[in-house]
């Protein structure tokens, strides 16, 4: 049996740690598994791991891999492999380098278990080996997890529930996996990326299709069991099919946003940041990205709402659409009536309408907008480049991300504020580095929480993200599948189907 | 209607008791669609009895085609039609007729041969297939007994190597074995008429003469009666049984060949037949004034084309010696790629020469470049032999005559009062300077192509075929016109012509050219009178109605 | 061959200077705006010139006609049906449909007419540089096969990610590879014109070379050209649509039918009116363009005219 | 003959030499980086640095054309920065529905426009004529998708005849084959359908004033038989030309088809290597298509001969 599934986008860098783009991310939680999971509740569960033991100074961490791990090639996991596939990772992931600074040793202990030492206590470590995404710590065999981390690996073989069939494999185009017979799968119950693994099918093929309304009607018409993302305005298409399941998996959803240039005027100044935040509302934004409210909603929180660290701080500046207010700000600036340069990718769906709101918005307050459209690779381009507007470079982009990545304050690369040095947008606020330090240290969750809620404070006051709201993306199915797991993460096990 | 059409006062002897195979009786045709009825033809009423040839004379535009496309059923359906008459073939109306029935009588009944034989046939088709058609649609042959009687036909027509000639395409062969196949594929299957338009008007006057004889010779052999249109009296005299006079659009006069040679009634009549010139040439005082115009061992050959084709060069013109004085009319004569052309070219310097010298008033502009060749372009003009193609449709005849003078630098009032004498010169009224030259006919856009020429005062005029393709009235004014201008400004005039009493007419020194090379010179007396060349002779031999003397109505 | 060339129609033996024969068949300026006149008599190209009539003028006052701001967006009414505001209901921003094919016909008919103008420039320019220059000529042509070779495409997602979408971009990703075309046609009208007698006279007259050409070559190219330039400007607006389809075309807040009919193919089955009303008006114009630029032609070149 | 093939691809050097360095210049300043697409968008940007150290895409643009040259001359197009694959075999595994496309269109336009252009150059002026037209006007402003779509939405959604999307190679039988390729070749001929027809028609009518045509007809050949035989032929080269100019501009269609239809051609690996700035995927495409487009002006060129014997090479 087949599940045929179009996904996002077509696979063509498939190693997992190289890039952290989500379609390679699921492929990697097709083919490789991880040390630890994580449930739905958000709880830390062991994976491969079959346990880990913490010492008394909480500073060493010794994992004990389970029985009957095989790599694909039918060789044993043993722990060697792991330790070299924690230090590969640890070098390219961004939690990762953070957590190295506090972790003094990574050691074999013997065939079946290693063990980290670190400098102080943080439970950061077991975080980010749980990590949903992107860029998980997967685990692979020795001789690949050597390959430098800024070289993309040449053979894909993990220890996951499924495996990977090169012969096959159309870069951008085709993916199979054929299930994997000698996998072991836990016996608890799966839940995101914890529990068993169980697959029910031979294969699983993934295809990409170019054009949104293909695979819509290629499920209508039974030619394909999964649809990963069903553009929302195709949905009353597939809603009204009685062979169709349409269903949200990932329950946590993603957050769009916008970030400010704060290198160059006017957006280096923060009374205009605050005008714009206050010009642009959600709902407009949402109803042109989203349309049907079932599956969008409106927040303020930087790390998401229905996480962990939601927090409604600044729901008055960012969710309605204020343009009295942002007009009395713009006065008080004194803006000169600078262009402000907005990038427009016309190539993407998901990011394509929020620049047009976002333009519309500020134009109403009295900005003078120039919308600039190119593919969104120029844009992915474009948002690193350091120059002023006039020269080539920005005022205003805008994206999205999953929760999932999203949630904390290292997964969310937004709110990284040290200047120059942070992602594209650049803001300096010392103080939001320092919150990030200490949560990394932090243990206690209600300590966190506050650090979290500072940093929310502070990221809407200072302008260093602009919330634009949260949606979800539903999946749709053939109604011969069943058993299909909602997860943050798309995973093709514990899926059953039927010949009908 | 003028002449009695179905009573030829010397009816031919052979046809006299025959009945007619083709009656046409008061035949109009009319233009489709214009509300005020224009009529093409009108009144046309002439027979043909088995065996008989009918020759049909007028200038351009009478309406000569029209009338034979009228009898083959094949008037433009969108634009000409019949309106009143009939068209007996053999008794039957064929204005009558269904088209199916039509297409039965084409080729069975009446047969035509068109004159560009260059087009005339399909040429992505084998020669042999095009004339099978003819038997596949009228015939229940088998595809051997076909071939074989095609084979048998172009026999007839005296082809060389008529299994190879079956296997060509068009292109393969040489005008005159193409105008045969065209004939094979109108007598293939015997017809009772035969309609040949000017079917040698296109080709050289050795091959007129051979097709001519070909014709005369399948006539007596199949009794076919022959309705032969021509513009030429050459042709006329040679051929002819009886002969129709048309003359826009109607019959002005039919009678039977020394009738209307001899005693033309009308006008009209006396004045076209007057108007052939004479093959005898005029006699003139040779000249002694000074050369114009020098070439010396003037060669040229064509490179075969350029990167991707194979090379095979043409020596188009080879080691040609000639002059010309102040005053003088040289004409260049030769059959048709004997590279009088190339020579023409050659000296206005549109070819760029291979070899030799042309000296203008001694300075060589042979190989004169850019700059250089500016002046020289002042002394050297041309006129050429398409008056249709050779002024610019887009442009004033005024601009057009007075485009040199600008070139030079004259000012446009000056040049445009020059311009209004020279149009006075060529016997056109300054009014024509505000027109285009379609609204002008064939031999006054001559005439404008020469006061073009004549604008820059040049030294030397070249005429290339000048008057070839205009009709023997006009062509008649355009040669007077050309000798009184040299008298009048003493130019020196390079005159090609494939036409010997053209020639005779007007030059004063004859070049005979033949493959490329010049094989005889001298006084246009000696030329014509005396030839000391086999091709020369050959030329004269074939030039037809020798035996003729137009301008007097009687026979040599 | 000593082709005796048969007359033109309407020619008749005229041996006296002064008589004119009645038909008029070859162009001639004053009476080509006539002819032109003339032909609005038949019924179809009457139809023609007023809807490309009416698309102009739509286009130039695309702000009088009861149009709304064709870029305001208004997520809260997005994709209506036809009401009394919104006269063709709205598009997936909320923007008025209505106003945006008014204010697309200005877009298109200049991406349209932009390109073929442009096209026509240049193709005229190389292509007479190349028939007229026999040295230039394997160059250029080689150059013009190599840049018909590279896709239009990649040029305009090229251009548009070197200068941002805008309709300069986009004319010029349409054009590029158009333009080898063009210069062909050209080129070989004027290989041909070049041994015409007229042509020949002219060069013997001393005629400089800019003259010559400007003069007794170039219009010759006129007619053909019109034919051409009809397909650019059809092709123009199509690919502009194609670019819009593949994400490198006009910059979406533009509106333009063609990027209006890319944007609106997500809902055809909800809401085809999205790429119907365009589609509708961008057919009309381009059956008018159409049947104008033969008749144009066909007065210009009595000699198609004859055949076709 | 061979002589003149050879000379003819020889000559095809220079061009495809010229189109490689000016589709490398192009790239090269086209912003957009394929280190950022291969890390993802939140990379930093020694991230980035390493990666295009790894790629060699840090060496001056000058050294990376002679290198990539240098590796040409040995018949190496390298491989994609993406998924390491040669960029040979993906062309090649690209090549079939491209192929089966453009062949598939070419046959149906044939057979399409030529008849009815010669219906229309037959009827010139009538009314059927004018009806052919119009359409083929028609034909020219519906864009390829929106012919796609409507389609998929009669043939395969509501009356369920073919799949709406995909292909499978012609080993796998060739019905499957076939069915997969009907609506795409279909959506794609529509342009071609109008063009070629009217070419047809405008070239028919032409040859349809020439002498040798009133020789056919004085034959006592009907109507049909000049039309198809003795008009037809002669009418061929113009035609010939256009459909080589209509194949060489296939390559832009069919991008639009291959994604409509989901087809796993050379059209859609085009715009998706663009759009990731795969570089070595896009020139290995670009020579690709230059040299195809310069086959099949060859291939015209050697066809005209067999339609009209008067020229030769
Ligand atoms: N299809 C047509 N429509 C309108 N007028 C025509 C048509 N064909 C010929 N004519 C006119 O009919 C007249 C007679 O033409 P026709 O071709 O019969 O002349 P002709 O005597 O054969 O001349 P030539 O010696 O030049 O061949 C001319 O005035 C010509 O303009
Ligand atoms: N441009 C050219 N390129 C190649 N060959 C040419 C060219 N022009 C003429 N020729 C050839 O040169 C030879 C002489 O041609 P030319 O035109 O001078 O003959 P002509 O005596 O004027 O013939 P006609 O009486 O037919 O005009 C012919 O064989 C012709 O085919
Ligand atoms: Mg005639
Ligand atoms: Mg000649």
């Amino acid at each position: 049996q087949t599940i045929t599934a179009v996904m996002q986008s077509g696979l063509r860098v498939m190693d997992p740690v190289v890039s952290t783009a989500f379609i390679t991310r699921d492929h990697g939680y097709m083919i490789y598994d991880t040390l630890l999971g994580m449930n739905e509740k958000f709880e830390i569960k062991p994976q491969m791991a079959e346990k880990w033991e913490v010492a008394e100074d909480q500073k060493t961490y010794t994992f004990t891999l389970r029985d009957g791990l095989k790599w694909h090639d039918g060789a044993p996991v043993t722990s060697e492999d792991c330790v070299a596939s924690l230090k590969r990772w640890a070098q390219q992931d961004s939690t990762g380098q953070v957590l190295m600074t506090m972790v003094s040793d990574i050691a074999v202990v013997d065939g079946k278990s290693f063990k980290v030492v670190l400098k102080e206590p943080t439970s950061l470590l077991l975080e980010s080996l749980a990590k949903l995404s992107s860029r998980p710590a997967f685990m692979m065999p020795k001789r690949i997890a050597e390959t430098p981390a800024s070289e993309s690996i040449k053979e894909f073989i993990g220890s996951g529930p499924f495996k990977f069939v090169a012969s096959e494999f159309k870069p951008g185009l085709k993916v199979v996996y054929d299930k994997n017979k000698d996998y072991v799968p836990r016996s608890e119950p799966a839940s995101w990326t914890a529990g068993g693994k169980v697959v029910n099918v031979d294969r699983v093929q993934w295809a990409a299709m170019p054009d949104q309304m293909t695979p819509v009607n290629a499920l209508m018409n039974g030619e394909i069991d999964f649809i990963q993302q069903v553009p929302f305005d195709l949905l009353p298409m597939l809603e009204n099919n009685n062979d169709v399941n349409v269903e949200v998996l990932d329950k946590l959803g993603n957050w769009t946003y916008y970030r400010f240039n704060h290198l160059h005027p006017p957006f280096n100044n923060k009374l205009l940041r605050q005008a714009a935040m206050h010009a642009v509302g959600q709902d407009d934004v949402l109803k042109a990205l989203v349309g049907n409210p079932k599956y969008a909603k409106t927040c303020a929180a930087v790390f998401g709402c229905d996480t962990p660290y939601a927090d409604t701080y600044g729901k008055d500046v960012v969710i309605p659409s204020n343009i009295d207010k942002a007009k009395q700000l713009l006065k008080e600036a004194n803006y000169d009536g600078t262009p402000i340069v907005v990038l427009q990718p016309t190539d993407l769906a998901m990011v394509a309408p929020q620049p047009i709101v976002i333009a519309s918005a500020l134009r109403k307050a009295g900005f003078k907008v120039d919308l600039k459209t190119m593919d969104w690779q120029s844009v992915v381009t474009q948002q690193g480049n350091q120059k002023s507007p006039s020269e080539g470079g920005w005022n205003i982009f805008s994206t999205y991300s999953t929760l999932a990545t999203s949630g904390n304050p290292f997964g969310n690369t937004t709110v990284a504020a040290n200047g120059t040095k942070a992602w594209a947008g650049w803001p300096e606020v010392p103080e939001i580095e320092k919150l990030r330090l200490e949560f990394a240290r932090a243990t206690d969750e209600t300590k966190r929480k506050e650090i979290t809620a500072q940093i929310q404070k502070l990221a809407i006051d200072e302008g260093v993200v602009g919330p634009l709201g949260q949606f979800s993306v539903p999946a749709a199915y053939s109604k011969k599948l069943t058993g299909v797991l909602a997860s943050p993460i798309t995973v093709f096990w514990n899926i059953k189907k039927s010949d009908k | 209607m003028i002449g009695s059409a179905s009573h030829p006062r010397k009816p031919g002897p052979s046809s006299e008791l025959r009945a007619p195979v083709l009656e046409i009786d008061n035949l109009a045709v009319q233009v489709v669609g214009e509300p005020p009825v224009r009529h093409i033809l009108e009144d046309i009423s002439f027979n043909i009895r088995p065996g008989e040839m009918l020759c049909v004379v007028g200038e351009s535009g009478s309406g000569k085609s029209v009338t034979s496309l009228a009898v083959m059923g094949l008037l433009p359906p969108g634009s000409l039609r019949t309106s009143t008459g009939r068209i007996l073939v053999e008794g039957e109306d064929i204005l009558k007729a269904s088209q199916a029935r039509l297409r039965e009588l084409r080729a069975t009944r009446m047969a035509m041969i068109f004159q560009e034989p260059m087009t005339a046939l399909n040429p992505v088709e084998k020669v042999g297939e095009q004339i099978d058609e003819v038997l596949r649609i009228h015939t229940k042959l088998s595809r051997a007994e076909r071939r074989a009687k095609i084979l048998e036909m172009l026999d007839a027509v005296h082809m060389p190597d008529v299994e190879r000639i079956y296997d060509s395409y068009p292109h393969q062969l040489s005008g005159g074995q193409r105008q045969r196949v065209v004939i094979s594929m109108a007598l293939i299957l015997e017809p009772k008429i035969l309609i040949a338009d000017e079917p040698t008007t296109a080709l050289d006057v050795t091959t007129q003469k051979q097709i001519l004889t070909l014709i005369r010779e399948l006539q007596k052999k199949h009794n076919t009666a022959v309705l032969f249109i021509t513009h030429d009296f050459g042709v006329v005299a040679e051929i002819a049984d009886r002969i129709v006079v048309m003359n826009k659009g109607r019959v002005i006069e039919v009678g039977s060949r020394d009738d209307i040679l001899a005693y033309p009634r009308e006008p009209y009549t006396r004045m076209l037949v007057s108007s052939v010139p004479s093959l005898v040439p005029k006699q003139r005082a040779a000249l002694k004034s000074d050369i114009v115009l020098d070439l010396k061992e003037l060669s040229k050959t064509y490179a075969g084309r350029g990167f991707f084709g194979r090379g095979r060069s043409i020596a188009a013109a080879q080691g040609v010696s000639l002059s010309v004085r102040k005053g003088e009319i040289v004409g260049i004569v030769g059959e048709s790629g004997s590279g009088k052309s190339t020579v023409a070219r050659c000296v206005v310097r549109l070819q760029d020469p291979t070899s030799g010298n042309i000296l203008v008033h001694g300075d060589d502009i042979a190989k004169a470049t850019g700059s250089q060749l500016r002046p020289m372009r002042r002394r050297v003009q041309i006129v050429f032999q398409d008056p249709y193609r050779s002024l610019n449709p887009r442009r004033r005849v005024g601009d057009s005559v007075i485009e040199g003078l600008i070139n030079f630098g004259q000012r446009r009032d000056e040049a445009l009062n020059r311009a209004r004498e020279l149009l006075g010169l060529v016997g056109l009224s300054a009014d024509a300077m505000e027109r285009y030259p379609h609204q002008f006919s064939g031999g006054q856009r001559q005439r404008i192509c020469i006061a073009r020429a004549l604008a820059l005062d040049p030294d030397i005029l070249v005429a290339d075929e000048a008057v070839s393709a205009l009709d023997v009235s006009v062509q008649a004014q355009v040669l007077k016109l050309l000798d009184e201008i040299r008298e009048r400004i003493g130019i020196a005039v390079l005159f090609i012509t494939h036409d010997l009493r053209v020639a005779a007419q007007i030059c004063d020194t004859i070049v005979v050219m033949q493959h490329g090379r010049v094989v005889e010179a001298g006084s246009a007396a000696e030329v014509l009178t005396a030839p000391r060349q086999d091709y020369t002779r050959a030329l004269i031999e074939a030039a037809p109605g020798r035996d003729w003397d137009f301008q007097n109505f009687r026979p040599l | 061959m000593q082709a005796i060339v048969n007359p033109l129609p309407g020619e008749s033996s005229g041996q006296a200077s002064g008589e004119l024969p009645s038909t008029v068949s070859a162009p001639q300026t004053a009476s080509v705006l006539k002819q032109l006149v003339g032909t609005l008599k038949s019924g179809p190209v009457l139809v023609a010139f007023v809807i490309l009539c009416v698309v102009i003028l739509a286009a130039l006052s695309a702000p009088l006609l009861g149009t709304n701001d064709p870029v305001a967006i208004d997520p809260g009414s997005r994709l209506r049906g036809i009401s009394p505001e919104h006269w063709l209901g709205t598009d997936a921003y909320g923007r008025d449909t209505y106003s945006r094919v008014v204010y697309g016909a200005r877009v298109s008919l200049i991406v349209g007419a932009g390109a073929t103008i442009m096209c026509i420039l240049l193709g005229l320019l190389i292509g007479v540089v190349a028939g007229y220059f026999r040295a230039a000529d394997a160059i250029i042509m080689r150059v013009m096969d190599g840049i018909m070779a590279i896709p239009s495409i990649l040029l305009a997602i090229a251009l548009v990610s070197l200068t941002g979408g805008s309709i300069l971009t986009v004319l010029v990703a349409i054009t590029v590879p158009e333009v080898p075309r063009v210069v062909r046609l050209v080129r070989s009208v004027i290989l041909s014109v070049r041994s015409e007698p007229y042509v020949e006279a002219a060069i013997s007259l001393g005629t400089p070379a800019p003259t010559l050409l400007v003069r007794h070559m170039v219009p010759n190219t006129i007619a053909p050209l019109i034919v051409q330039g009809t397909y650019v400007f059809a092709a123009a607006i199509l690919i502009e649509a194609t670019l819009s389809f593949l994400g490198a075309g006009l910059p979406p807040e533009i509106p333009s039918w063609g990027n209006m009919m890319s944007e609106g193919r997500m809902y055809f089955q909800l809401l085809p009116g999205l790429i119907l009303y365009p589609g509708i008006v961008l057919a009309a114009t381009l059956l008018s363009v159409n049947v104008l630029g033969d008749v144009v032609r066909d007065v210009l070149d009595p000699k198609m005219a004859k055949k076709s | 003959m061979l002589p003149y093939i050879a000379r003819r691809l020889l000559a095809t050097v220079p061009v495809m030499v010229m189109v490689a360095v000016v589709v490398f210049a192009i790239l090269r300043l086209t912003p957009g980086d394929p280190a950022a697409i291969i890390a993802g968008d939140d990379a930093t940007a020694e991230q980035l640095d390493k990666i295009r150290q790894t790629m060699g895409l840090d060496k001056p643009i000058y050294l990376q054309l002679v290198q990539w040259l240098a590796r040409l001359m040995q018949g190496d197009l390298g491989v994609s920065l993406l998924s390491g694959t040669p960029v040979l075999s993906m062309i090649g595994d690209r090549m079939g529905p491209s192929l089966a496309l453009a062949l598939g269109t070419i046959v149906v336009t044939v057979i399409i426009a030529i008849p009815l252009g010669i219906i229309a150059a037959w009827r010139q002026g009538k009314l059927l004529d004018r009806a052919i037209m119009t359409l083929s006007v028609l034909g020219f402003s519906v864009p390829t998708f929106v012919v796609g779509y409507l389609l998929i939405y009669s043939l395969s959604i509501k009356l369920g005849w073919f799949p709406v999307q995909g292909y499978k190679p012609l080993s796998e039988g060739f019905w499957p084959f076939a069915q997969r390729l009907v609506l795409p070749v279909l959506a794609l001929s529509g342009v071609y359908v109008a063009l070629i027809a009217r070419i047809t028609r405008s070239s028919i009518i032409e040859v349809m004033g020439e002498d040798f045509i009133r020789t056919a007809r004085s034959k006592g050949a009907t109507e049909r038989v000049v039309l198809m035989r003795h008009a037809l032929r002669n009418a061929a080269v113009p035609i010939v030309t256009i459909i080589g100019i209509g194949i060489a501009s296939l390559i832009s269609g069919v991008v639009v088809t291959e994604s409509v239809f989901n087809l796993p051609g050379l059209g859609r690996l085009v715009v998706e290597a663009v759009l990731a700035r795969d570089y070595p995927v896009i020139q290995g495409l670009i020579l690709l298509f230059s040299f195809i487009y310069i086959l099949i002006n060859l291939l015209v060129d050697l066809l005209y001969p067999v339609f009209d014997p008067r020229i030769r090479y």
